[in-house]
């Protein structure tokens, strides 16, 4: 820690231009100053190693507190040891706990997408599922999701059909709405492709647009996270049926009490916290 | 020693070479002679196996070789200086030399041992009587510095013949002496030497022997002694020439000025003080010697140089903004002394590289007038008799000469009322070069200006009025041409050089 | 061989030259046939193709025009993301559409000009002032929207031009294929395009002829930028969203085709009709994967493999002639 | 004025011209170390540059070299994942730490002498070819991890090079330090070295010249690969992890930094001494401001600023002399 008065908080992301890890940081941001902390947000546009070298930098400047939203910390263990031997507190927001750290808030990946996967199975009953994946295995909650799904959709036996296809990042929307506008050209036949499962909202809207623009029916899409554009098409009857709402706030808060907690010398309540998930579907969509 | 027996080469459907047979003897200088295009360099370029052969075969002391790549010509000491420099522009002097060359090293590290690299080549410039400061860029070397560089690094390793295509096209008289004394030096050790130019003059005082190619077939060879420049001449073009003597002219002395220049001096000093001034309707002569800021003079002219102070007038209004467009709209139009890297733009075909200085012509905003030009481009290309196989040919397919009057024509459209001409008949062939003379007569005639800078002191009485010559980037001299002989031009760029010289001790 | 084969082979092998690009193209599209004839090969397809290819061709317009002047844009990427936040941010402010899209597009014109002028005033390299103006516009780009994707309250007027049809076909489609024939023309038909590619062709003797060299470079930074940010603003209106990071992952593709296209038509110049073509066999490529289920790392394999294979082909078309 | 001023005021202008790029890194190290001298300009600090300016150097290296020979490698990102990944999978899968390195060495010293073969012996451009290739390995490496990164099960004999410190300086340094100096020494003391450089300055003559051409490329391609996978392993040690996309992120500032390398020391010409500056600045650059809390898009907008000022700063200073 430093002497100074004003504590100094360093908010690290490699994916500040997704819409819900931005939500998150925008609230850290707004908690901090409420707490009079001096927030610093870093974003490395999806590279690890730099996220890396911008820890290191904000570890030498002596910052009281650092927060890695929505990154895995297994990418930057040796960081996260050299935060520690300097004690400054490493805390995960969306992220996940390995040792050194203080805490990780996060909504559990792998429930969410056993919420969201069982909600979709449930909703083709017994019909035979033909299913679209559009994922980026490459992000770290992304690929838990899809690790989750594979398991799912193994135990289920009306699945029939896997189309798996990994959406280009930067430009997820554009680039899925491309993909699956080719795979609906490709199976053409109601029936061929029944449901599409994002791994996040972003393909989720992209799939939801070619799918209404191709007029096609009996496919229904669902998506994780629940951005607003995405709660927005649910509530309008489109495609998208579901999608799971992670309680970004939730995470933020949990986040910020057990900052004050540790600035004040206090230990963390709990080194792993979930904020629960709700399922977003139209019923609930408006509220 | 070499012997070349009914060597083929193909371009497309066309044969640059047809059933060429040559043989070169020990210690034999050996010249090559032909038009703009007739094959020389090409010949030179299988001989050296930079393009291989279609048919035919090449014999080293009545042994068959194929020379497949550079590598193996040189290795059986064929080397040869190109008729466009191939040196290494951001490498000093001492490493051009040892291109391609195994450099010495320490055997541990395989650190290259600069000092014996030096060293060597110092020897070598010594043996060979050179005097260049190797230590230079090349990109910083005049064009006899590089030739003499090129010359040496043929030297470095054992050299049994020598090609050199066109080593004094760039060169003055005195720095061709260089060079003369340096290949008679080489012959008097054994080697052979093949030597293509354009010089009528050098070919007649310094070979044994000449070949004469015309449309990529040997016309024949002959013992110097025999020969003329006529009957060379004559073979080269298969047809009798009337030998086009200089016809002097008178200039109205009450024509207006077309350029007046005073006290004008370039932003870098190259060009220092210059005062000049040039008629309607003359041919003003600038001689120097190499470096004497000649080139910089016309660029500064044109625009493309940055004038630091001084008064320019072309016709009677005093110029103050400068750019090679305002130059072109005010009718002055440079040619420029490297045709390849200034004149040209080599991936575009004939057409479009004549018309590129007066686009507004052949076009509205919205489209070009295709019609229009492709008859204008058809017209001067039977007017200078550019040969080629359509306007649509592109332009690195032509022989030097050829590409040469593809500049003039691109100059000539635009109706210039000043000619600005840097070494206009650089490495064209003599019916060529008498071509361009005439026609740049024929343009004094019409009442536009010519200022013309050549290298040759020849070239400048036969068909200057005038003559200014460059020193240092200052006129020192100024001769109206009558009565007046090279060796007195020659006389005051030497002498102004000592002159110089006694100043700076 | 008699005379009238040799000819005959002559001019295949050089129909093969020119048209080596065209021609790797065209059996792309058979092999893609055949193997999916009822998916790929039909008149939906077709329509769909040519409007994902959209963006990607008017981008690579840009590209081509500034490597026909001998230069490179590295900030076309980051152009175009911008030029699509910019008129997303307007549409949501309630801007009329017109505006919407004449706002960025002027803006980008200005910063073409910028990196033309840079470069042409101070003489220095186009690679790295345009990476340099590249990360400028990204961070600009960042700071109007806080990283975040612009989509709440984008009107339907918005959406008009990336998602309305015309007789069936996308107007998308009818503005790839009106500027790709605005740019053929321009460059093939007017003195100005002969301009720019004496310029390319050889700078300095383009000058000597009195080619008003900065100027015209600079123009073509300015269309460059202007194409790039209208690539942007289709795509915001097309998906109803603006990210600001959706431009970025046309950079390399963009320039993929326009290298593709050096190779086709023109030998070795950038031309407008080979950069359509390139972008169409990646476009192409892209799709016909997708619908063979071609798995991503294989469709990756494959499309680099395809792209390499493609250029030698048509060099050995060359050489061989 | 007077004959020494002048001399003198020539020779101040020769320096600024030849050492321009240094200058303006020593401008930017003296602005950030007063105003932060308590967290810029430490020894930790410097120590923390060196430490993460390794891969870059180490990439930009290896652009370096295929830029002497007048050549690009797109494929440099897409290598350094590919590399990182390979020795990765090999430490999970308990393979000593020697082969670990030695094995995706091995396999990039391969691929970029292909990518060399398929641009010397084909002739064509380099550009396409590595971007294909870029594409091609790209693919490769998602095969290979699925997407997902690899961090389970490394031991931790993997972290040794990337985590550890001799004499409280990193590994990583001391190995950035000896290669930077390694290449310095080929580039410009052994015969191998210049010849890149007489190739890079004139192919064709130095094809006439007997230097082998192909083959020198080649090699070159070998070692850009060949640095770029060193590059990817270390920064997988580093992290203890290897990510399947991990090295793209190197690819631009890699050119940023030999671009504004040619800018120095050798003017126009791609040399060692100033790709390493050149990356020092951009590694900097990310420091200092992070440091100062510079909000990451006005971080953006400075490093564009910067690196546009520093090369026409470095222009002005030699048409000026
Ligand atoms: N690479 C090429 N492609 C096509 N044609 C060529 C090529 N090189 C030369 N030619 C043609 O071959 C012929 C011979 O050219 P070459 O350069 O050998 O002439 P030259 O005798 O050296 O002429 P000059 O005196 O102008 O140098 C010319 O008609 C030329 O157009
Ligand atoms: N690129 C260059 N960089 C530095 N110095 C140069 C360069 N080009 C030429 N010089 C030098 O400038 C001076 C003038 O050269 P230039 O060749 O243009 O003169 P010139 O009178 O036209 O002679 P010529 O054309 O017969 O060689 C020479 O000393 C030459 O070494
Ligand atoms: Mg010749
Ligand atoms: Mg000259």
């Amino acid at each position: 820690g430093s002497k100074k008065d004003t504590k100094k908080i360093a908010i690290l992301t490699p994916y500040l231009s997704s819409v819900t890890t931005n939500q998150m940081v925008n609230l850290l941001k707004k908690e901090s100053k409420a707490n009079g902390w001096d927030a610093n947000v870093v974003d490395t546009k999806g590279d690890v190693g730099q996220l890396a070298n911008r820890m290191e930098d904000v570890i030498a400047t002596n910052v009281d507190a650092i927060v890695l939203v929505s990154t895995d910390p297994n990418q930057v263990k040796a960081q996260i040891q050299a935060a520690k031997e300097k004690n400054i507190p490493v805390f995960g927001c969306d992220s996940a706990y390995i040792d050194g750290m203080a805490m990780n808030a996060t909504s559990d990946n792998t429930a969410m997408s056993k919420m969201i996967t069982e909600h979709l199975f449930q909703q083709l009953g017994n019909k035979p599922i033909n299913l679209v994946v559009l994922t980026y295995r490459p992000h770290p909650g992304v690929l838990k999701r899809t690790l989750e799904l594979d398991k799912l959709r193994k135990q289920n036996p009306n699945v029939k059909k896997v189309i798996e296809q990994q959406v280009n990042v930067p430009g997820p929307i554009e680039n899925s709405r491309k993909q699956m506008e080719n795979l609906l050209l490709a199976n053409k036949e109601d029936g061929s492709i029944t449901a599409v499962w994002a791994g996040w909202d972003e393909p989720a809207i992209g799939a939801t647009q070619a799918i209404q623009a191709a007029g096609r029916k009996g496919i229904i899409v669902t998506g994780i996270d629940g951005n607003s554009q995405a709660v927005d098409l649910i509530k309008k009857g489109s495609p998208l049926v579901a999608t799971v709402k992670q309680n970004f706030t939730g995470m933020a808060e949990l986040v910020t009490k057990q900052i004050e907690q540790v600035l004040q010398g206090k230990a963390v309540t709990e080194k792993e916290q979930y904020a629960p998930a709700t399922l977003i579907t139209k019923e609930n969509a408006g509220k | 020693m070499l012997q070349v027996k009914q060597l083929d080469k193909r371009f497309g459907h066309h044969y640059a070479l047809l059933g060429v047979s040559l043989d070169i003897k020990d210690g034999e200088i050996h010249a090559l002679v032909g038009e703009n295009g007739a094959g020389k360099s090409t010949l030179i370029k299988i001989l050296t196996g930079i393009y291989s052969s279609d048919g035919g075969n090449i014999l080293l002391h009545d042994k068959k070789i194929e020379i497949t790549e550079p590598k193996v010509a040189r290795k059986i000491g064929i080397q040869v200086v190109h008729q466009d420099r191939q040196l290494i522009n951001s490498f000093t002097g001492y490493e051009n030399l040892f291109l391609g060359l195994t450099y010495p090293t320490y055997k541990v590290g395989f650190k290259i041992r600069w000092k014996a690299m030096k060293q060597k080549a110092e020897q070598l410039k010594t043996n060979l009587g050179i005097s260049l400061d190797l230590g230079k860029l090349a990109e910083h070397m005049t064009p006899s510095e590089k030739t003499m560089l090129e010359i040496m690094r043929a030297a470095m390793l054992d050299c049994r013949l020598l090609i050199l295509d066109e080593p004094t096209a760039a060169l003055n008289d005195e720095e061709s002496e260089l060079l003369f004394d340096l290949i008679n030096k080489l012959v008097a050790k054994g080697t052979s030497i093949l030597y293509v130019s354009h010089r009528m003059n050098e070919i007649l005082r310094l070979s044994h022997r000449v070949t004469v190619m015309r449309n990529g077939k040997v016309a024949g060879t002959y013992f110097t002694k025999d020969m003329s420049k006529e009957k060379l001449v004559q073979l080269m073009t298969d047809q009798t020439t009337a030998a086009n003597k200089h016809i002097k002219r008178s200039v109205n002395s009450s024509k207006l000025d077309v350029l007046q220049l005073e006290g004008v001096s370039s932003f870098d000093q190259k060009v220092q003080d210059v005062s000049l001034h040039v008629k309607q309707g003359e041919i003003v002569g600038i001689f120097g010697l190499a470096g004497s800021g000649r080139t910089e003079l016309l660029e500064t002219i044109y625009g493309t140089r940055k004038i630091r102070n001084g008064k320019l007038v072309i016709k009677g209004r005093n110029i103050t903004s400068f750019s090679p467009k305002k130059s072109l709209s005010r009718g002055v139009i440079l040619i420029p002394e490297d045709r390849r890297a200034d004149g040209l733009i080599l991936n575009m075909s004939v057409r479009e590289n004549m018309t590129l200085s007066t686009l507004p012509k052949f076009s509205s905003i919205f489209r070009m007038k295709k019609k229009k030009e492709q008859a204008v481009v058809h017209t001067w290309m039977g007017k200078l008799q550019v040969k080629a196989v359509s306007q649509e040919q592109p332009i690195t397919e032509l022989s030097g000469g050829n590409q040469q009057k593809v500049v003039f024509a691109k100059a000539l459209l635009s109706d210039p009322i000043l000619f600005l001409c840097d070494e206009p008949t650089q490495a064209v062939d003599v019916m060529t070069r008498e071509e361009i003379h005439r026609l740049l007569i024929e343009q004094a005639k019409k009442d536009a200006a010519v200022l013309l800078v050549s290298s040759d002191v020849q070239e400048v009485l036969d068909i200057a009025d005038r003559i200014y010559v460059l020193h240092e980037g200052k006129t020192v001299a100024e001769f109206p041409n009558k009565a007046v002989t090279s060796e007195q031009i020659l006389q005051v760029c030497y002498n102004q050089r000592k002159q110089s010289d006694v100043i700076n001790e | 061989m008699n005379r009238m084969q040799t000819t005959y082979a002559v001019s295949l092998r050089k129909w093969f030259r020119v048209y080596g690009t065209l021609f790797a193209g065209i059996l792309i599209i058979l092999c893609f046939s055949l193997l999916s004839p009822d998916s790929f090969a039909t008149v939906d397809n077709v329509i769909n193709i040519s409007r994902q290819i959209s963006f990607l061709v008017i981008i690579s317009l840009g590209a081509t025009l500034v490597m026909a002047v001998g230069e490179f844009d590295l900030s076309i990427g980051a152009m175009a993301s911008l030029g699509g936040v910019v008129a997303a941010k307007l549409a949501v402010a309630g801007q009329p559409m017109w505006l919407c899209i004449l706002i960025p597009l002027v803006v980008s014109v200005v910063i073409g000009y910028i990196n033309g002028w840079i470069i042409t005033k101070f003489k220095v390299l186009s690679f790295i002032t345009t990476l340099g103006m590249g990360t400028v516009l990204g961070g600009i780009t960042f700071w109007l929207t806080d990283g975040a994707t612009i989509f709440e309250n984008i009107p339907d007027s918005f959406r008009y031009l990336g998602q309305k049809m015309w007789f069936t076909v996308p107007i998308l489609s009818f503005i790839m294929l009106f500027l790709t024939i605005v740019f053929w023309y321009i460059m093939s038909h007017t003195a100005f395009g002969r301009k720019l590619y004496a310029i390319g062709g050889n700078e300095s003797a383009s000058r000597n002829a009195g080619v008003a060299v900065a100027q015209n470079k600079n123009l073509a930074f300015a269309f460059c930028a202007l194409l790039a940010a209208l690539a942007g603003i289709l795509m915001a209106s097309r998906l109803g969203s603006a990210q600001p990071t959706s431009g970025d992952g046309l950079f390399l593709p963009a320039y993929a085709a326009a290298f593709l296209g050096m190779t086709s038509f023109k030998e070795g110049v950038p031309n407008i009709w080979g950069t359509f073509v390139g972008a169409a066999i990646i476009g192409i490529l892209a799709n016909g994967l997708t619908m063979l289920e071609v798995p991503s790392f294989l469709q990756d394999v494959v499309t680099g493999c395809i792209v390499i294979v493609a250029v030698i082909l048509q060099k050995i078309g060359r050489d061989a002639s």
